[in-house]
């Protein structure tokens, strides 16, 4: 949904995010929604500047969001407070499982399928009866033998359902057994929120969702930097989906992301496991060795996925031009297979076991944004060479000189033999090009002044880095040089060498093949190679020469509609709100005139609406597909299946596939945590990613040497890593030194006092930094003791004009099964007052200069 | 507003006194303090954004909300950032990082040479742009030549190297990321490429 | 609120314990300028007095206050605009009248005082020798006195004018503080001057002056503090850093000098002079002190906080 | 769908870049012109305040103020402390939270628990630094704000203790008092204060001040209506114990605890009135000892 949509919520649950504080002018749009009568709700650890503007403040331990959500997810389906009307008809809720599914409850917090020696999940038992699903997102295969066969039988027929929800099998009653244990009381021992706090929670959203009323969501990194990160955010789902409120003006979930493009470079992904548009990156051990076999494997039967060839195609053609044929797959057999997980965790486990030993840095931090600093500092020492492109000195850039190796770690910049580079960058206003914002909305900058002295943009220098490369190896006979031979890397470029940034969007667009006429949108695709595409679902934003959507900058005036079309370009074909489809009845009619978006106009038999429909423009509401014919691709989604990504068109409360920890969201503590679950036996979730290493030390729930809570967060004032605000005076001022925040009752047991110098640490280092006292963090009675919480906002490093001692030094490399993400939201830490026997801080290294 | 007036010499002062001297006017009947007490500086005064020989429209480069911002800039160098008026996601508003953005391309510790640390070098040295292209080109084709890996023993395609990575690109633009993952992973067989999406 | 920031006495809120007010940039020159002008101020008031009542036979007296009018209104200015942070755009003081404004107005005071204590100065300059400067001495002498008296409290009203809390507090005590101060420093100056100048009798009259002046000044100063009490701003005062000043002004600077020139009565000697030159200083510590307190009390969050709101001074 | 709507005139500069700034950009991001001879000023709703102090920055960038660096203060999150030479707004942060050893569960509408304000020159009227300064540096423009001339002042100081609020400071780079100008150069060129037009909450609205009056007295009604009671204004004419002796304040504040809160003092006085009865004392103490030296005879021999 559109941030400024949130202006039509009439109840706002902020949650795994401070979003005041992190995204003020995306809150605007919810004070918006408050002026006009809206509830607006925080449930989070801390107290924060989201929370003074709340009506309704639940505070919750950090790790038990599934917890808070099962439990709100138990009060609706318990006290019959859904939207029957809607989700009837578009989840899955009547969809009836086969018969081998075990639940959580039965296995005291493990779901069936659990393999124990390969600790993963199988999900076969998790099917519906008589079906086997493909996920929806390509980027979650499931690698298990004869499953993509399995799933061809989506032709024959729709998965069973009973409408009337009396099947014990159906996902109604399934869920009904699943969630019947969070009740309010389990919720408030789990949780510490207080049980007539966490109902008036439950009221306020059931009160504002149905016919009349929508509910928003707007989550951020509080949600997903868990080991079960992407289960609370299903949790946000479930509710979402139970209540009516996806697809609708002012309902859905909005993820809140961090970086300027991180949904762009999500899309078009400078991610491991993904190509351009949800393709998955081909797997060596997975049926991927072809082009046939990795299109026959990931190609959906049923809903919009079928057209997956099209765009795997278009993508190879766009990358190797001439040289891509069909002897040689389109290009595909050069493209590299990965063999695991090569996210960013396991990137840093690797550097410090030389396994990578060449790294670019561009535009990140990992010294102070990766999860145990340490161990990615040593990494970096073990490199060969690193490539440090920013618009000022780093902290990862200037680790071999005032890092806490050379700090603490007893090395000397002599004894660190990394050979590094550290080249100017261009920012924004310097270069030209989009960005993506976070609810896929893409908007131009342009280059409006050249970047200072030797600065340049990662255009000029990716371009011209290839360009040198396919040099080199231009005389290669070699195989494994072919796809740096056949790479189409000809873009027209300036005086300054600056290659033309609109050029490269018009083959992100896509064009025909070979006489290169930009293609209208991503329906014009074929798999035949006579069309390039660099991104499929991007394909729309530049139909014609000198027609740059993203650049489009018509707002809606004073009469609305209010879905600004005319402004940037959201992909897919520009609509602002996905699965809108669903904001009207199964007849096709707005569920209320307030709430209206989308409408089947009879007279002239297609979808009508201020938006651009998700949905095919001309299928009647009515219409049904006849499954005697095997109906493939979108025949196959009936004219009341609002969910075309998803191969049965209804949105999955319960998901067969697709995720590797469970088809329903159960709570787990932290895998570092004070307690044991009260919930399940199970205490951490099984599937939990963990990387075996000695830099990497993780202890077990409830070690007294780590009593506390320890969470992370960030501060409006500075942005993630640190670097573009802690170099820029007038921001750096606002928060100028790294700090903890105490409660007051820890403080006082301890002795201390603000701006006293504290040491916090975990079994993977120590940091010592300034103490704020404050009663805006609570302390929990867990199963009759207290449990303090300590609160850290990671921005600091050594560079710049406010400093501080890093605090991911003090995390883990632990993460979500589905992302790979890191805990860092909830781990366990120990504090005292004092300082770091080390001689000085940062401030101390700083000053050393 | 601290901009110091030039060193002038005492007839200069005297007439510029003169000139503002406020009494002659306080005796025509104005206001002491309004009309009678205004200054040179305030009949002058104008916005500098009046001076900007170019106005370009950008995007806030920190977070993901995507505020728009309009660029003012004069001989090649930004005098002002702020909010676009006209954006239905920013209503010309920013926040304190959005805000400081002038700030951002105008910081003293910016960088704008390129340097090199050899390897136990306990200092930078300042190297020309053209020299660091071409040393880490034959450094990526030696890493990349020494850890590629074409197949698995039993046939299985790899065609990829462990031994570079890359990280970084959630704050960069599509056409870049496009660029990036297009040539390390579709051109050199890189699959460590990640940016902060997961962090 | 943090019990750690709340000041003493003061059990209503602060803002963590940070100043509400600004204190002022006045320093020692500040000072230095109230108590030169302050004399120089109160000497025309002397001469135009000894002018009138003593006729030919204060001819000597008259010089040397004119004199001393002069030597003030000549330094005081200069040691005021170092006290500028831009002294070079000193000339702006003349460049408006506003009337709202203690400092505008003592600006053309002080200008017009200067213009009148040179006309008076020729008088004792070139007296002797010519008439026209006499007549002309004569002729700004009274207004030169009227200009004298407001220089020697202005500066008080200029104090009273802000929101600095101990200042504010107590405008009249302050203002009549001041002025016995101009004029027990301006007797006693003259007092000295007319000892060495073997003028013993009207010496003694000056000191007689000077001991009323004292007086005054030590009814106005317990006056005053009466005030700051009542309004809950006397802290700085008091027990502040200027404390021991300002109880140091009035013990040896005003009580003290009064009991010695009371008991030295018609004696000649030492102990007049010590006296006289006691009141002098004890006048400038007294400014000085007070200008301290005041700056003292701008800080003080619980000072602003009573002098804003009367109804809340505990 | 409500959220994000464009005023008209924007829509004259759709789709094509800006040549300059947008004439009378005021209107399209605050509805209302900015012409001379009219009163505009601030109104600050704290219960809008989410304490991003962009205003601070927004404000700091445009008038090329330059950071302090104060140091953490340990002050909940303010780590600026005050207003000042350098600093024309200043967001105060005060923690309500706790209450004898408990946490508040009860949340009122809007802002609550954590107060968080952004201060700034109240732009008198009458205005005791305009009032005290000797130069006429200090004026009132055509749009009733009160602005320091750079050009004039000579660091007298004066106005520094006449302020009851401790806005304006002496710069300590070039010795002249400074404070919020209410971007007069800004208002000159028909744009909107920069503080004004970043907040992104409209925490800060900016306008005529007969206007602002208006919409904070209905918002204010609305706020009790909604749950809030203790909303107030403070510094508007006629609100009781607001103002004092100063008939009102330009840059006017709602807030919901008593003053000293946000570190205001809860009646300022205008100081000017306190000169003449001082004066009239301080030459009545001078004109009884002028009679008794009379008396005693002084200039006898």
């Amino acid at each position: 949904m559109p941030q400024w949509d949130l202006a039509n919520s009439d109840c706002v649950l902020v949650m795994g995010s401070n979003m005041a504080e992190n995204h003020p002018i995306a809150f605007r749009f919810v004070l918006q929604a408050k002026a006009r009568g809206a509830t607006i709700i925080h449930a989070d650890p801390r107290f924060t500047r989201t929370s003074a503007m709340a009506d309704i403040y639940a505070p919750i331990r950090a790790g038990t969001d599934v917890a808070f959500l099962g439990g709100i997810i138990r009060h609706v389906l318990e006290h019959d407070l859904w939207f029957r009307e809607w989700a009837i008809p578009y989840t899955n809720i009547a969809t009836i499982l086969g018969e081998d599914y075990r639940d959580a409850e039965d296995g005291d917090g493990l779901f069936s399928g659990w393999q124990e020696e390969s600790r993963k999940y199988s999900p076969e038992s998790w099917q519906y009866e008589g079906v086997t699903m493909p996920s929806a997102l390509a980027e979650s295969y499931v690698d298990t033998e004869g499953f993509c066969e399995a799933t061809k039988r989506l032709h024959e027929g729709p998965p069973p359902r009973d409408p009337t929800l009396q099947h014990p099998r159906c996902v109604y009653q399934v869920m009904k057994r699943h969630f019947a244990r969070y009740t309010p009381e389990m919720v408030e021992r789990v949780t510490g929120c207080p049980r007539e706090v966490f109902l008036k929670v439950c009221e306020a959203l059931a009160r504002n969702s149905g016919r009349e009323r929508t509910t928003a969501i707007c989550y951020a990194v509080g949600w997903n930097h868990h080991s079960t990160g992407v289960q609370i955010i299903r949790s946000g789902a479930i509710l979402q989906a139970l209540l009516g409120n996806v697809g609708r003006p002012g309902g859905g979930m909005l993820a809140l992301r961090g970086h300027t493009s991180i949904q762009g470079s999500t899309d078009i992904p400078t991610l491991y496991d993904m190509l351009p548009g949800y393709l998955p990156q081909p797997h060596a051990f997975k049926p991927h060795s072809t082009l046939e076999s990795y299109l026959d494997a990931e190609t959906s039967p049923t809903g919009w996925w079928r057209n997956f060839p099209k765009y795997a195609v278009s993508l190879l053609r766009a990358w190797y031009g001439e040289a891509a044929a069909p002897e040689n797959g389109w290009g595909f057999d050069w493209v590299p297979r990965i063999v695991g997980d090569h996210s960013q965790l396991p990137l840093t486990v690797a550097m410090r076991n030389r396994i990578i030993r060449g790294l670019f840095v561009m535009g990140q931090n990992p010294v102070v944004g990766s999860s145990n600093s340490l161990l990615v500092q040593r990494g970096l020492a073990d490199l060969d060479w690193m490539v440090v492109r920013d618009f000022a000195e780093t902290d990862t850039a200037s680790f071999w000189r005032d890092g806490h190796l050379v700090r603490s770690g007893g090395m000397r910049p002599e004894d660190i033999r990394t050979e590094v580079f550290l080249m100017p960058a261009a920012l924004s206003g310097e270069k030209a090009g989009s960005f993506t914002n976070t609810h896929r909305l893409l908007q131009w900058h342009d280059k409006v002044v050249p970047p200072p002295g030797d600065s340049r943009s990662e255009h000029w220098f990716v371009y011209h880095l290839g360009r040198r490369l396919k040099d080199l190896y231009a005389a290669s006979e070699r195989e494994e040089d072919r796809a740096i031979r056949a790479l189409t890397w000809e873009y027209p470029v300036d005086d300054e060498g600056e290659p033309d940034a609109e050029a490269i969007l018009q083959e992100i667009n896509g064009y025909t093949w070979p006489d290169r006429t930009l293609l209208p949108d991503f329906e014009a695709l074929k798999e035949d190679g006579s069309t390039a595409c660099g991104c499929w679902i991007y394909s729309g934003v530049f139909p014609k020469p000198g027609e740059n959507r993203s650049r489009a900058r018509r707002p809606d005036g004073p009469e609305g509609p209010g879905t600004h079309l005319g402004w940037g370009f959201a992909w897919p074909s520009n609509r602002r709100t996905l699965n809108n489809r669903a904001s009207a009845d199964p007849e096709g009619r707005p569920w209320s005139e307030r709430k209206r978006l989308v409408w089947w106009d009879e007279a002239k038999q297609e979808w009508a609406s201020p938006d651009q429909i998700d949905f095919p423009k001309d299928k009647r509401p009515d219409y049904e597909p006849d499954w005697s014919r095997k109906p493939a691709g979108m025949d196959a989604i009936s004219g009341r299946q609002p969910f075309i990504m998803i191969p049965d068109g209804v949105a999955g409360l319960f998901v067969p596939s697709g995720l590797k920890d469970g088809p329903l969201p159960a709570h787990y503590e932290p895998v570092e945590s004070p307690v044991a679950n009260p919930l399940y036996g199970q205490s951490i979730s099984p599937a939990a990613k963990r990387w075996e290493h000695a830099d990497n030390p993780v202890h077990g729930t409830g070690d007294p040497r780590w009593p506390h809570v320890l969470t992370t967060f960030r501060l409006t004032e500075h942005h993630s890593g640190g670097t573009p605000t802690r170099l820029v005076p007038t921001t750096a001022e606002l928060q100028p030194e790294g700090f903890a925040e105490i409660p007051t009752e820890l403080a006082r047991a301890l002795g201390i006092r603000s701006t006293d110098w504290v040491v916090i640490s975990t079994p993977r280092g120590a940091i010592e930094t300034r103490a704020l006292v404050t009663d805006r963090l609570r302390p929990w009675r867990l199963d009759g003791r207290m449990v303090h919480q300590i609160a850290l906002p990671w921005h600091f490093g050594w560079v710049g004009y406010a400093t501080g001692d890093v605090a991911n030094v003090l995390t883990a490399v632990v993460g979500d099964p589905n992302t790979g993400m890191h805990e860092n939201k909830a781990l366990t830490c120990a504090l005292r007052p004092g300082r770091l026997r080390r001689a000085g801080g940062a401030g101390v290294a700083r000053e050393a200069r | 507003m601290s901009r110091q007036p030039p060193r002038r010499g005492l007839a200069e002062r005297a007439a510029e006194f003169a000139r503002e001297w406020s009494v002659p006017r306080q005796l025509r009947g104005a206001d002491h303090r309004r009309e009678a007490a205004e200054a040179a500086i305030s009949r002058t005064l104008r916005p500098r954004l009046e001076e900007a020989d170019r106005v370009g429209t950008s995007i806030c480069p920190y977070c993901a909300v995507g505020c728009a911002q309009l660029i003012y800039a004069r001989d090649g160098r930004p005098i002002h950032v702020e909010g676009d008026p006209r954006s239905p996601v920013n209503q010309g508003t920013l926040c304190p990082k959005g805000a400081a953005t002038f700030g951002l391309m105008t910081s003293p510790m910016r960088l704008d040479r390129c340097l090199h640390r050899v390897p136990g070098a306990t200092a930078w040295r300042e190297v020309t742009l053209d020299w660091a292209m071409d040393r880490i080109a034959h450094l990526v084709r030696r890493t990349r030549d020494e850890t590629f890996v074409k197949d698995l023993p039993d046939g299985t395609p790899l065609n990829h190297t462990l031994g570079i990575a890359s990280m970084g690109g959630a704050t960069l633009d599509n056409e870049e990321n496009y660029l990036i993952k297009k040539l390390f992973s579709g051109g050199l067989g890189m699959v460590f490429v990640e940016n902060q999406a997961r962090v | 609120m943090n019990e750690a920031t709340r000041p003493e006495g003061w059990s209503g809120e602060t803002y963590h314990g940070r100043p509400v007010t600004k204190a002022s940039s006045f320093d020692w020159k500040v000072s230095a300028y109230i108590a030169l002008l302050g004399m120089a101020g109160s000497a025309q008031v002397i001469a135009a007095v000894a002018r009138r009542a003593g006729g030919r036979r204060a001819r000597g007296l008259v010089r040397r206050a004119r004199l001393v009018a002069l030597a003030g209104s000549v330094v005081g200015p200069l040691v005021l605009i170092q006290h500028l942070k831009t002294p070079s755009r000193w000339y702006n003081m003349l460049r408006i009248v506003r009337p709202t404004s203690p400092m505008s107005l003592g600006s053309w005071l002080l200008t017009a005082f200067g213009g009148l204590s040179a006309l008076t100065a020729l008088g004792a300059l070139f007296g002797h020798r010519s008439r026209l400067a006499r007549r002309v001495a004569d002729a700004a002498q009274l207004p030169a006195a009227a200009a004298g008296a407001g220089m020697s409290v202005y500066t008080a009203s200029l104090l009273s004018a802000t929101s600095t809390p101990l200042w504010a507090a107590a405008p009249g005590p302050l203002a009549a503080q001041f002025g016995a101060a101009s004029m027990a420093g301006a007797a006693s100056a003259l007092a000295l001057a007319q000892r060495r100048a073997g003028e013993v009798g009207s010496a003694r009259r000056l000191e007689r002056l000077a001991a009323l002046a004292a007086a005054g000044e030590l009814a106005a100063s317990l006056l005053a503090e009466r005030r700051w009490r009542e309004a809950g701003v006397g802290h700085a005062a008091q027990r502040g850093r200027a404390a021991p000043l300002l109880q140091g002004a009035k013990a040896g600077g005003m009580a003290l000098p009064l009991l010695a020139h009371a008991v030295s009565g018609r004696r000649s000697g030492l102990l007049p002079e010590l006296a006289s030159l006691a009141l002098i200083l004890g006048g400038a510590a007294l400014r000085h002190g007070v200008l301290q307190a005041g700056n003292e009390s701008a800080c003080r969050p619980e000072d602003a906080f009573r002098h804003a709101d009367p109804r809340r001074r505990r | 769908m409500e959220g994000g709507l464009a005023h008209r005139r924007a829509l004259d500069y759709a789709d094509r870049d800006p040549r300059g700034p947008i004439p009378q950009e005021a209107e399209i991001t605050t509805g209302r012109r900015v012409e001379p001879g009219r009163a505009y000023g601030f109104f600050t709703d704290t219960t809008l305040c989410i304490g991003c102090k962009a205003c601070e920055v927004a404000c700091k960038e445009w008038n090329q103020l330059p950071a302090d660096h104060l140091g953490l203060t340990g002050h909940s999150y303010d780590n600026t402390g005050h207003l000042g030479a350098h600093t024309w707004r200043h967001v105060t942060f005060n923690e309500k939270i706790g209450k004898d050893g408990r946490r508040a569960t009860t949340m009122p509408p809007y802002q609550s628990h954590w107060l968080m304000m952004s201060d700034v020159c109240k732009h008198c009227d009458p205005a005791p630094c305009l009032e005290a300064c000797p130069t006429g540096a200090l004026f009132r423009t055509e749009f009733e704000s009160v602005v320091v001339q750079q050009d004039i002042c000579n660091g007298c100081g004066y106005c520094v203790p006449a302020c009851p609020f401790g806005v304006v400071e002496l710069s300590v780079e070039d010795g002249k008092a400074h404070k919020c100008t209410l971007c007069y150069d800004r208002l000159k060129g028909g744009l909107e204060p920069a503080c004004a037009k970043s907040c992104p909450t409209d925490s800060i609205r900016f306008g005529p001040v007969e206007e602002l009056l208006e919409g904070a007295k209905a918002r204010v009604a609305r706020l009790h209506a909604q749950g809030q009671p203790a909303a107030y204004l403070y510094g508007a004419p006629g609100t009781p114990r607001a103002t004092g002796g100063i008939g009102r304040l330009n840059a006017f504040f709602l807030l919901i605890e008593r003053p000293e809160a946000y570190n205001l003092p809860p009646a300022p006085s205008r100081p000017a009135p306190r000169a003449l009865p001082s004066i009239l004392s301080g030459l009545a103490a001078v004109a009884g000892l002028a009679a008794a030296a009379l008396l005693i005879g002084v200039g006898r021999r």
